[in-house]
C-alpha cells in the first residue's frame, strides 16, 4: 500500500488553512488529514478542515456525485438522460450559439464559482463569456 | 490521583471540533467510510453555550466518584488515571447520570445491539480520557484554539506549589515592602 | 387503651408525634412509638395520620387476618389496617342488639351524616341523614335518635348558663365543654380553669341521660332495660361515656360510643346494601333537631348555635341574621365582638388543640378578655374528627373537610327550624320533663363537675 | 482584507463589526482569541452575543439594521473629542470637510434610539478605537448583506482614515471573505464590471489590452449581476436584454439566493439552463444540461484566501466516473463555439492571466510553490518580491492622487420592517459545522452527524417562554415570500423580537423567507433583515414525520435510494 | 428536546421518615383503574399493592423503586415479553405476567415484588383458587393525572422525579460556569 503525503489548501472558508493528507495511491483513497504549518493556520484546523474530506468517497448521505453528462432531452420537466461528453459539449455549444444569434450576447448569463473550482477555471469562464459569447454577464456568489 | 481534561471558556469559540474528534478517536477512522447511521455518534464531552460562555463539559474523573459509588452492578471503576465505564456491564439505569453533579454522563444507544423488544441497548457514556488510545485525549489534540488541556497529577501539584510560594512571597512583601 | 399503636407495625416515622396536640407520643426515630397515657387526650388525630399499614411484603400474607382478629374487627372488613388504631366495640353493640332483654337506643352525631357515605364510595362530604337513619334501622337498633336533639338541649342549658355568667358576674371567660379531648387536656394541664368550663355536659351525655330517663318513660320501660349507643366522629367519646361521673341517669348514661368508621363496618357486617337504602326519618320525638344542632359538627358551630339562641335570651328579639358568619372560618384561633342588644359579647373560637395553649396563657396573664370561648381539639371541628373516614392521601384532607363543612351548612339551611329554642321537641321535653333550663332536674341530669380525676 | 490574518493577534484594538469569526472562520477567531490573550482591546458590534462579543471589552449590541447610525456616531465622537489623526487626514485623504457636515447631527444621543445602545457606550467605544494603536477593523456579512452595505463599508473606512489606521501592520480594514476562493473569483474578474485584476470593463485602455490579448472585440457594457437574473428572466421587456440562457458553474442559486420561490420560477422560465457542478443539487432539478466536474481533491490549481494569499491546492485522488476539470469543460465548449481554447494544464492558464494583471504578475506557480503563499499585489516575477502582507503602506492609496476619499451619507432603516402581521425580524447567520450550500459537508459523515436537517432558529428565551416553545420543538417560520419548518433554539444570546437562521438547510431553508431587496451599488440582497413570524406546530409527531418525508422526497428527486433515512 | 430517555423517581434517606404515605398513595391511584377505591380507607376492599417499597437499613430508611433502565435487565429477562417500553418507561403488562419471578431476580435494585392482582373490588383467583399475582413495579404513574403520586404526597419532599436529560443540561451549565473560576489554575 503506497502511502504518499500531499499538502493542499482547505476547500471551505476563506482562512486558507494548509492540510497534510496521507493518501493511499493504490486504493486511491484518503487515509488521514492532519494540520500543516500554513501561514494562517499555523498547525491547527477547525472541524471542517479535520473532518470535511470524506465526501470524496460519495457516501450519498445528502445527494450524490455527478458522474456523467446528462441532458433533459424531452424538454423542461423531462428526466435527465446520460450522454457522452461529445454530445453534451456540442449540444451546449449549439444551444448557446442559437440563443446568441437570436437574442444577442447579452441574453446569456454565466457564473464564476467562489468554491472549489479555483482561479484558473474562473479566469476561463469570464474569458469564455467575454471573448466567446461577447457579454460581460458574468458574476458569482461573492454578491449574495 | 486521576488526570482530567478541562476547557478554558476564554479560549473556546464553541466550534465543537473536540466533539467530533472524540467520536473519531473512539470509533476509529473507518467511520469515514461506513454508513453514518451504522455507528453511534456519541461524543463524550458536551458543548455548553450561555450568554456568558462557551466551553465543553466532560467528566472530571473525581477522586471519590459519585458515579462509581451508585453503580448497582459495579460497571464503573478506576483504570490507570481515569474513571471508566464498562458498557458491557452497564444496563442504563441512569443512577450515575443522576449522581454526577456535572451532567458529564449521558445515555447512548449501542449500535447494532438489541434488547428483547428489538430496540438498541442504551448505556452510560462519559469521557474515559482516551484510555488505551495512542496520542492521548483527542479533544485536546484537535482543538483549534488549544482551549482544552490535560491536567496531570504532576502539573496540578506543581501548580499548587507555585501558588503557595507566591502566597508566601506576597505575605513576605507585606512585612518588607521595599525588598 | 382507646387509641393505641401496634408495636410490630409501627415504623417509627413519628408523623403521629408531629400531629399529636398533647405531645403524648414518645419514642426514637425509626423505633416503634408508644403513647404516654397520662398525656394522651385520645383525639385520634394520630389514627387519621398513620400510614404504616399491614403489608404483605413486610408483615407476611396472613398478618392481616391476625391483626383483624386481635382488634375484634368484623370479618367482612378488607380495608388496610394501620399501626395507630382506635378500639373497636362493634361486638358489644352486636351483642346488645341480639339481646331481646335490651332496648337499644342509638344517637348519631352531626358530623357523621356528612361523612359516613364516603366509606361506601360516595363523594367527600355527601349529606345522607336519611340513609343514615335507614341504615341504623336496618342494623337492628330499636330506637333511632339523633345527637342533634341533645345538641339543641345543650344550647338551652349552656346558653342560659352563659347569660347568667355574663349578667350576674359569673366566672369568665366560659369555655365550651362538648369536646371531651379538650376537657381531658384542661384536666391534665390547666386544672385552674376548672370553673371556666361550662358545667353543661356534651350533647352525647345529655342525650344518654335523657334517653335513659325521659326516653324510658316514653317507651314505658325501666331505665335499666335501655342500652344507649352513640355513633360519633370522635375516638374520645368512648372515653367520655366511661367517665365515672357520667351516670346521672342512674345507669351508665351512654353504654358505648362507636366511630363513623365503626358504623360503616357494622353496616357492612350486617350485609346492609348502602346504595339500596331508602331514606327514612329519625324516630320521634327525640330525633327531631334544628339547624343550630347540626352545625355543632363544624368549628364555630357550637358558638353560632349558642348565639342564635343567646341573642334572643338577652335581647328578647330574634337574631337579625341567623347565619353568624363572624364566627365561621377555619383559622386556629379567631375572635369577634357581637352586638347583642347593648352588650358587646366578646367571643373566641379555637380549633386544633395546639392553638388553645397560647389562648389560655393570654387569658391567665389578662391580655385576652373574652366572654365565651369555643374549643375543638380536631383541626376543623368534629367533621375532621379522629373517628371520621380516614383519607388514603393527605392531599385530599382540605377538600374532605371543606366538603363536609359545606354539607353541614347546606343541611342547616334546608332545615325548617334553625334555632334551638324554637324546636318543638325542645319545648316538649322542657314542658314534660326538664321544666326549664338550669332547673333542678336539668342541673342533675345535664350538668356535671369536671376535674374529679 | 487590507491586512494579513496573522497580524490580527498583534493589533492593539479590534473593532469587530457585524462579523462572527467563531462560526465563519474558526482559524481567524483563533487569532482574535490569541490577540485577547496578548491584551488586545476588543469592541464588538453585533446584535447577537457572538463568541467575539462574549470576550470583548465593549459589546455594542445594536438593533439590527442600524449599522450606519452607529458608525456615523462613532465618527462624530472621534471628531468632536479631537481624537482624529489630523496629520494623516491632511496628508493622505480628501473630502474630510464635506464628510464632517454629514455626520454633524449623528451625536451618540441622536444614534441611541436608532441603535438601542446607550450614548455613553458609543462614546466609550469610539474613544477606545481612536486612542488604542494600532486599531484594526474586521467586518463581514453583518455589514455587507444590507441595502446600505456600501455606505457602511465606506463609513468604517472613514473611521480608519480619521484615526490614521492605515499604512502599517495590524491595522486597516478587512472584509473577511467567506468562501475559500471568493477572493480568487473576484481577482479573476468573474464580475460584471471588471476584468481580472480589478481592471474596469468601461476603461477603454484596459479593454483594448484585453481585446488585443484575446483577439476579439469586447463589450463595453457592464454585465448583469447574479441577483438581477430573476428580474431579467421574468420581467425584462427588451428581448436583447431578457436572459434566455443561464450557464451556472459551481453555484446553487436555488438554495443560496434570496426569495427562492422567485429563483425557481426564473430557472423554470429560462429557455436554456446549464449546470456544471460536482453534486446534484436543488438548481440541478431545473437544469437542462448537467456537466459533471472534478471536485476539490480531484483537481489542482490556485485559490486566493481571504487576505489576498495565492495558495496551491493539489490533487489527492483520481476522480471516478466520466469527469473533467472545470477549466477543461469551459475550454471545450468555447472551442466548439468557434473560440478555440486549448491549454495543457492550469499553470498555462495561470501564466496567461498573471501577465494580463499587473498586481498578480509576480505570483508565478514556482514562487507560490516556494513560499507556500504569495499575497498580491506581487508585481515582480523575481523571487525577491514575496508579495504584500498589508496594503496602503505608508498611507499610499490606489486612487489616482494616492489620497483616500472620505464619504459620508445618512442612515436609512432596512426596507422591510417588522409589522403586526410579521412582528419579528429574521437574519441569516453561519453554521460552523457546514459550508455554503452543504452539498460537500452534508455528505461528510461526522459533520452531518453533528448537525443535520432541519437546522435551528435561534430565538430569545423570553420570546420562547411567551410563545410556549421548548428547545428542539419544530416550529413554522413564515415571511411574506414563503415559509419553512425548523427547530427552535431558545438562547439568551439573542434579543427579544429577533430570529436567526443558517441558510444551508434544505428543509429549514431560510432563503424561502429572505427578501431580494438589493444594495443599489453592490446589488447584495438584504439577507440580514426581513420581517417574519414564528408559529407553533401543535402536532409534533406529524411535524417530525413531515420533515423526514420532505427530506427524503428531495433526495429521491436527486436519484438517491432513501433507504438510509437522515437523522432529522 | 424530544424526550429521549426515561424519567424515574428516587428517594432520599436523609429526609425519609418511613411513614409509607407513598406506598399507600401509589396503591390508591393505581387500584382505581380496576377497583372501586375512593378517597377514604373504607372504600378499599382489596389488599394494598404498592409499586415502591419502603426499605429500612442501618443508615435509615427510604422507598426503593424502578429506575426504568434504558437497557432493562427485567425487560430482557422476561421471556413472556410481558415487559415493554412505553413512551420511554418500562411497563409490566399485568395480564400477561405469569409470575415466573425472572424479572425480580434480574433487577439489581429489588424494585419488583410479586403482589396480588385485584379487579372489581376483589382479589382475582386463578383456576386453582389461589390468588393471581403479578410483577409489581413502578410505572411512573403513566396515564395518571398529576404525575407520580408518591412524589406528591411525601410530607418531607424525600422523593424526587428525575428527568435525567433536562437536569443534565442544567448541571452542564453550572459545571461550565465553574470552569470560569478555575481557568487560572496554574
Amino acid at each position: 500500500m503506497a502511502l504518499k503525503q500531499v499538502q493542499t489548501t482547505c476547500p471551505y472558508c476563506g482562512a486558507g488553512c494548509q492540510i497534510m493528507f496521507t493518501v493511499d495511491a493504490d486504493a486511491n483513497k484518503i487515509v488521514e488529514a492532519v494540520p500543516a504549518d500554513g501561514r494562517t493556520n499555523a498547525g491547527t484546523l477547525c472541524l471542517k478542515g479535520h473532518y470535511g474530506w470524506d465526501y470524496l468517497n460519495d457516501p450519498q448521505i445528502l445527494t450524490k456525485r455527478l458522474r456523467k453528462p446528462m441532458i433533459r432531452k424531452g424538454g423542461k420537466k423531462s428526466p435527465l438522460e446520460e450522454v457522452s461528453w461529445e454530445e453534451a459539449i456540442s449540444y451546449v455549444a449549439a444551444k448557446l450559439t442559437e440563443i446568441k444569434e437570436k437574442f444577442g450576447p447579452d441574453s446569456i448569463m454565466g457564473t464564476g464559482s467562489a468554491r472549489g473550482a479555483g482561479n484558473e477555471a474562473n479566469y476561463l469562464m469570464q474569458k469564455f463569456m467575454r471573448a466567446c459569447i461577447g457579454t460581460n454577464n458574468v458574476d458569482h456568489c461573492a454578491r449574495i | 490521583m486521576n488526570y482530567f481534561v478541562k476547557g478554558n471558556p476564554d479560549l473556546c469559540i464553541g466550534c465543537r471540533t473536540c466533539m467530533i474528534g472524540c467520536v473519531v478517536a473512539h470509533e476509529g477512522k473507518h467511520i469515514f467510510e461506513i454508513d453514518p447511521d451504522s455507528y453511534t455518534f456519541n461524543p463524550k464531552l458536551h458543548m455548553v453555550k450561555t450568554a456568558k460562555l462557551s466551553v465543553p463539559v466532560q467528566c472530571k474523573h473525581c477522586e471519590n466518584p459519585a458515579c462509581m459509588a451508585v453503580c448497582p452492578v459495579g460497571a464503573i471503576s478506576r483504570k490507570g488515571n481515569a474513571v471508566v465505564i464498562d458498557t458491557d456491564k452497564c444496563m442504563g439505569c441512569k443512577s450515575c447520570m443522576d449522581a454526577c453533579p456535572f451532567g458529564a454522563i449521558n445515555m447512548v444507544p449501542v449500535a447494532g445491539s438489541s434488547q428483547a423488544d428489538g430496540s438498541e441497548k442504551v448505556v452510560a457514556n462519559k469521557c474515559d480520557l482516551c484510555s488505551g488510545i495512542p496520542s492521548g485525549p483527542a479533544c485536546v489534540r484537535v482543538c483549534p484554539t488549544a482551549a482544552l488541556t490535560l491536567v496531570t497529577e504532576e502539573e496540578l501539584d506543581s501548580a499548587m506549589e507555585k501558588k503557595r510560594q507566591e502566597a508566601a512571597r506576597t505575605a513576605y512583601r507585606e512585612m518588607y515592602p521595599q525588598k | 387503651m382507646i387509641v393505641a399503636i401496634d408495636q410490630n407495625l409501627c415504623t417509627g416515622c413519628r408523623e403521629c408525634a408531629e400531629v399529636c396536640p398533647a405531645y403524648a407520643i414518645v419514642g426514637e426515630q425509626g423505633q416503634p412509638q408508644t403513647i404516654d397515657v397520662s398525656k394522651c387526650v385520645m383525639c385520634g388525630q394520630c389514627v387519621q395520620k398513620c400510614k404504616s399499614y399491614v403489608s404483605i411484603l413486610t408483615h407476611g400474607k396472613d398478618a392481616y387476618e391476625k391483626v383483624k382478629k386481635e382488634r375484634k374487627i368484623p370479618d367482612c372488613v378488607q380495608e388496610p389496617l394501620f399501626a395507630a388504631h382506635a378500639v373497636c366495640n362493634i361486638d358489644k353493640v352486636k351483642a346488645a342488639i341480639a339481646d331481646p332483654e335490651k332496648f337499644t337506643i342509638v344517637q348519631c352525631a352531626p358530623a357523621v351524616r356528612v361523612a359516613v357515605a364516603e366509606e361506601f364510595g360516595a363523594d367527600l362530604g355527601s349529606l345522607t341523614p336519611g340513609k343514615l337513619a335507614a341504615a341504623l334501622r336496618a342494623v337492628g337498633f330499636d330506637r333511632i335518635y339523633d345527637t342533634n336533639f341533645p345538641a339543641d338541649v345543650t344550647i338551652m342549658e349552656e346558653g342560659t348558663e352563659l347569660v347568667k355568667r355574663v349578667t350576674e358576674g359569673g366566672k369568665l371567660p366560659m369555655f365550651t365543654s362538648c369536646c371531651p379531648a379538650w376537657v381531658k387536656f384542661m384536666e391534665n394541664n390547666y386544672p385552674e380553669f376548672k370553673d371556666n368550663l361550662s358545667s353543661a355536659k356534651s350533647p352525647q351525655q345529655i342525650g344518654g341521660a335523657i334517653f335513659k330517663t325521659y326516653g324510658a318513660q316514653l317507651e314505658n320501660l325501666d331505665g335499666s332495660r335501655i342500652y344507649s349507643v352513640s355513633v360519633m366522629p370522635c375516638t374520645c367519646k368512648e372515653f367520655e361515656c366511661e367517665r365515672p361521673e357520667m351516670k346521672d341517669s342512674g345507669y351508665r348514661d351512654v353504654d358505648v360510643a362507636i366511630t363513623t368508621r365503626d358504623l360503616a363496618w357494622l353496616i357492612k357486617d350486617k350485609q346492609v346494601d348502602w346504595d339500596a337504602l331508602e331514606e327514612t326519618e329519625f324516630d320521634q320525638p327525640l330525633g327531631v333537631y334544628t339547624g343550630a344542632g347540626t352545625i355543632f359538627g363544624v368549628t364555630g358551630g357550637v358558638m353560632e348555635a349558642a348565639i342564635r339562641t343567646g341573642y334572643e335570651l338577652i335581647t328578647g328579639q330574634p337574631i337579625p341574621d341567623v347565619e353568624v358568619t363572624a364566627v365561621r372560618g377555619t383559622e386556629g384561633f379567631r375572635t369577634s365582638v357581637l352586638k347583642v342588644g347593648d352588650l358587646d359579647l366578646k367571643v373566641g373560637v379555637v380549633t386544633g388543640l395546639k392553638n388553645v395553649v397560647p389562648v389560655l396563657e393570654a387569658v391567665k396573664n389578662g391580655t385576652l378578655d373574652l366572654h365565651f370561648i369555643e374549643v375543638m381539639t380536631c383541626p376543623e371541628g368534629c367533621v375532621s374528627g379522629g373517628g371520621q373516614p380516614k383519607l388514603l392521601m393527605d392531599l385530599d384532607r382540605e377538600e374532605a373537610f371543606a366538603a363536609r363543612r359545606e354539607a353541614t351548612f347546606v343541611h342547616d339551611r334546608e332545615l325548617p327550624v334553625r334555632k334551638s329554642h324554637e324546636s318543638p321537641a325542645i319545648k316538649k321535653v322542657y314542658e314534660e320533663f326538664l321544666e326549664e333550663p338550669g332547673s333542678h332536674i336539668a342541673h342533675h341530669l345535664l350538668h356535671t363537675e369536671y376535674c374529679i380525676g | 482584507m487590507s491586512m494579513g490574518i496573522p497580524e490580527i493577534e498583534d493589533a492593539g484594538c479590534l473593532l469587530c463589526f457585524g462579523y462572527n469569526g467563531a462560526d465563519s472562520h474558526p482559524i481567524v477567531a483563533r487569532r482574535i482569541v490569541r490577540g485577547r490573550q496578548k491584551g488586545m482591546k476588543i469592541i464588538c458590534a453585533d446584535p447577537r452575543v457572538t463568541e467575539t462579543a462574549r470576550i470583548s471589552d465593549i459589546h455594542l449590541q445594536l438593533k439590527g439594521g442600524s449599522n450606519l447610525a452607529l458608525v456615523n456616531a462613532m465618527a462624530n465622537v472621534i471628531w468632536t473629542e479631537g481624537l482624529a489623526d489630523t496629520q494623516f487626514i491632511e496628508e493622505h485623504t480628501k473630502g474630510y470637510d464635506e464628510f464632517l457636515k454629514v455626520i454633524e447631527k449623528y451625536t451618540p444621543e441622536y444614534a441611541e434610539p436608532i441603535t438601542h445602545i446607550p450614548a455613553e457606550e458609543i462614546r466609550k467605544a469610539a474613544r477606545m478605537y481612536a486612542t488604542t494603536k494600532p486599531a484594526m477593523i474586521l467586518y463581514g456579512m453583518g455589514v455587507c448583506q444590507f441595502t446600505q452595505a456600501v455606505d457602511v463599508v465606506k463609513g468604517l473606512a472613514n473611521l480608519a482614515l480619521m484615526t490614521g489606521n492605515f499604512g502599517g501592520p495590524s491595522m486597516g480594514i478587512g472584509p473577511v471573505r467567506g468562501q475559500n476562493n471568493v477572493q480568487g473569483a473576484c481577482d479573476m474578474g468573474a464580475l460584471p464590471n471588471s476584468y481580472p485584476g480589478y481592471q474596469n470593463v468601461t476603461d477603454p485602455a484596459v479593454r483594448e489590452k484585453f481585446e488585443k490579448a484575446w483577439g476579439v472585440p469586447l463589450s463595453d457594457k457592464v454585465g448583469c449581476p447574479i441577483t438581477h437574473v430573476p428580474h431579467r428572466v421574468l420581467h425584462e421587456e427588451d428581448e436583447s436584454k431578457r436572459i434566455h440562457a443561464y450557464y451556472i458553474f459551481g453555484e446553487d442559486p436555488a438554495q443560496s439566493d434570496p426569495d427562492l420561490a422567485e429563483v425557481r420560477e426564473a430557472l423554470d422560465k429560462c429557455d436554456f439552463v446549464v449546470m456544471q457542478d460536482i453534486y446534484m443539487n436543488k438548481t440541478g432539478l431545473y437544469a437542462d444540461v448537467i456537466l459533471p466536474a472534478t471536485a476539490w481533491g480531484e483537481n489542482e490549481g490556485v485559490y486566493t484566501c481571504a487576505d489576498r494569499g495565492f495558495q496551491r491546492f493539489r490533487k489527492l485522488i483520481e476522480p471516478e466516473g466520466d469527469l473533467k476539470p472545470d477549466w477543461q469543460i469551459i475550454a471545450e465548449i468555447s472551442t466548439a463555439m468557434g473560440y478555440p481554447m486549448n491549454y495543457k494544464n492550469t499553470e498555462e492558464i495561470w501564466d496567461e492571466l498573471i501577465d494580463l494583471c499587473p498586481s498578480f504578475k509576480g505570483a508565478t506557480y514556482e514562487k507560490i510553490e516556494k513560499y507556500g503563499c504569495v499575497q498580491w499585489p506581487c508585481r515582480d516575477k523575481s523571487l525577491e518580491d514575496k508579495g504584500t502582507p498589508y496594503l496602503h503602506k505608508n498611507g499610499v492609496f490606489a486612487t489616482a492622487d494616492h489620497k483616500a476619499l472620505f464619504y459620508g451619507t445618512d442612515w436609512h432603516p432596512p426596507l422591510e420592517l417588522e409589522n403586526d402581521q410579521y412582528p419579528m425580524t429574521l437574519s441569516t447567520v453561519r453554521e460552523v459545522g457546514h459550508y455554503s450550500v452543504r452539498t460537500m459537508t452534508g455528505n461528510c459523515r461526522t459533520l452531518r452527524n453533528l448537525e443535520d436537517e432541519p437546522g435551528w432558529v435561534q430565538m430569545n428565551t423570553e420570546d420562547c417562554r411567551r410563545m410556549g416553545f421548548v428547545k428542539g420543538e419544530l416550529v413554522k417560520i413564515l415571511s411574506k415570500r414563503g415559509y419553512c419548518i425548523t427547530r427552535c433554539l431558545p438562547t439568551d444570546r439573542v434579543k427579544p423580537g429577533a430570529t436567526y437562521m443558517t441558510y444551508q438547510w434544505w428543509i429549514g431553508a431560510c432563503n424561502e423567507l429572505t427578501t431580494a431587496k438589493l444594495d443599489p451599488i453592490s446589488n447584495t440582497p438584504e439577507y440580514k433583515y426581513c420581517a417574519c413570524r414564528v408559529e407553533k406546530i401543535e402536532d409534533q409527531e406529524w411535524a417530525e414525520r413531515h420533515v423526514m418525508e420532505l427530506y427524503d422526497d428531495i433526495r429521491a428527486q436527486m436519484g438517491i435510494d432513501t433507504g438510509k433515512g437522515a437523522k432529522a | 428536546m424530544k424526550k429521549e430517555i426515561g424519567s424515574f423517581v428516587v428517594g432520599d434517606s436523609t429526609k425519609c421518615t418511613g411513614c409509607k404515605a407513598c406506598e399507600l398513595a401509589c396503591f390508591t391511584v393505581h387500584s382505581r383503574k380496576e377497583n372501586p377505591v375512593g378517597k377514604t380507607v373504607g372504600t378499599v376492599t382489596v389488599p394494598v399493592t404498592p409499586r415502591l417499597y419502603l426499605t429500612k437499613f442501618e443508615g435509615g430508611c427510604m422507598p426503593i423503586q424502578c429506575k426504568h433502565c434504558e437497557d432493562a435487565p427485567c425487560l430482557n429477562a422476561c421471556t413472556k415479553k410481558a415487559i415493554t417500553r412505553i413512551d420511554h418507561q418500562v411497563i409490566v403488562d399485568q395480564e400477561k405476567c405469569i409470575g415466573c419471578k425472572d424479572c425480580m431476580q434480574a433487577c439489581p435494585f429489588g424494585a419488583i415484588a410479586l403482589l396480588p392482582v385485584s379487579k372489581g373490588g376483589k382479589v382475582v383467583a386463578q383456576v386453582s383458587g389461589e390468588t393471581r399475582v403479578y410483577a409489581s413495579k413502578c410505572d411512573l404513574c403513566q396515564g395518571i393525572e398529576g404525575g407520580p403520586a408518591c412524589v406528591r404526597v411525601c410530607p418531607h419532599q424525600a422523593l424526587r422525579l428525575v428527568d435525567p436529560e433536562a437536569e443534565r443540561e442544567e448541571k452542564n451549565i453550572r459545571a461550565a460556569e465553574a470552569l470560569l473560576l478555575t481557568k487560572n489554575w496554574r
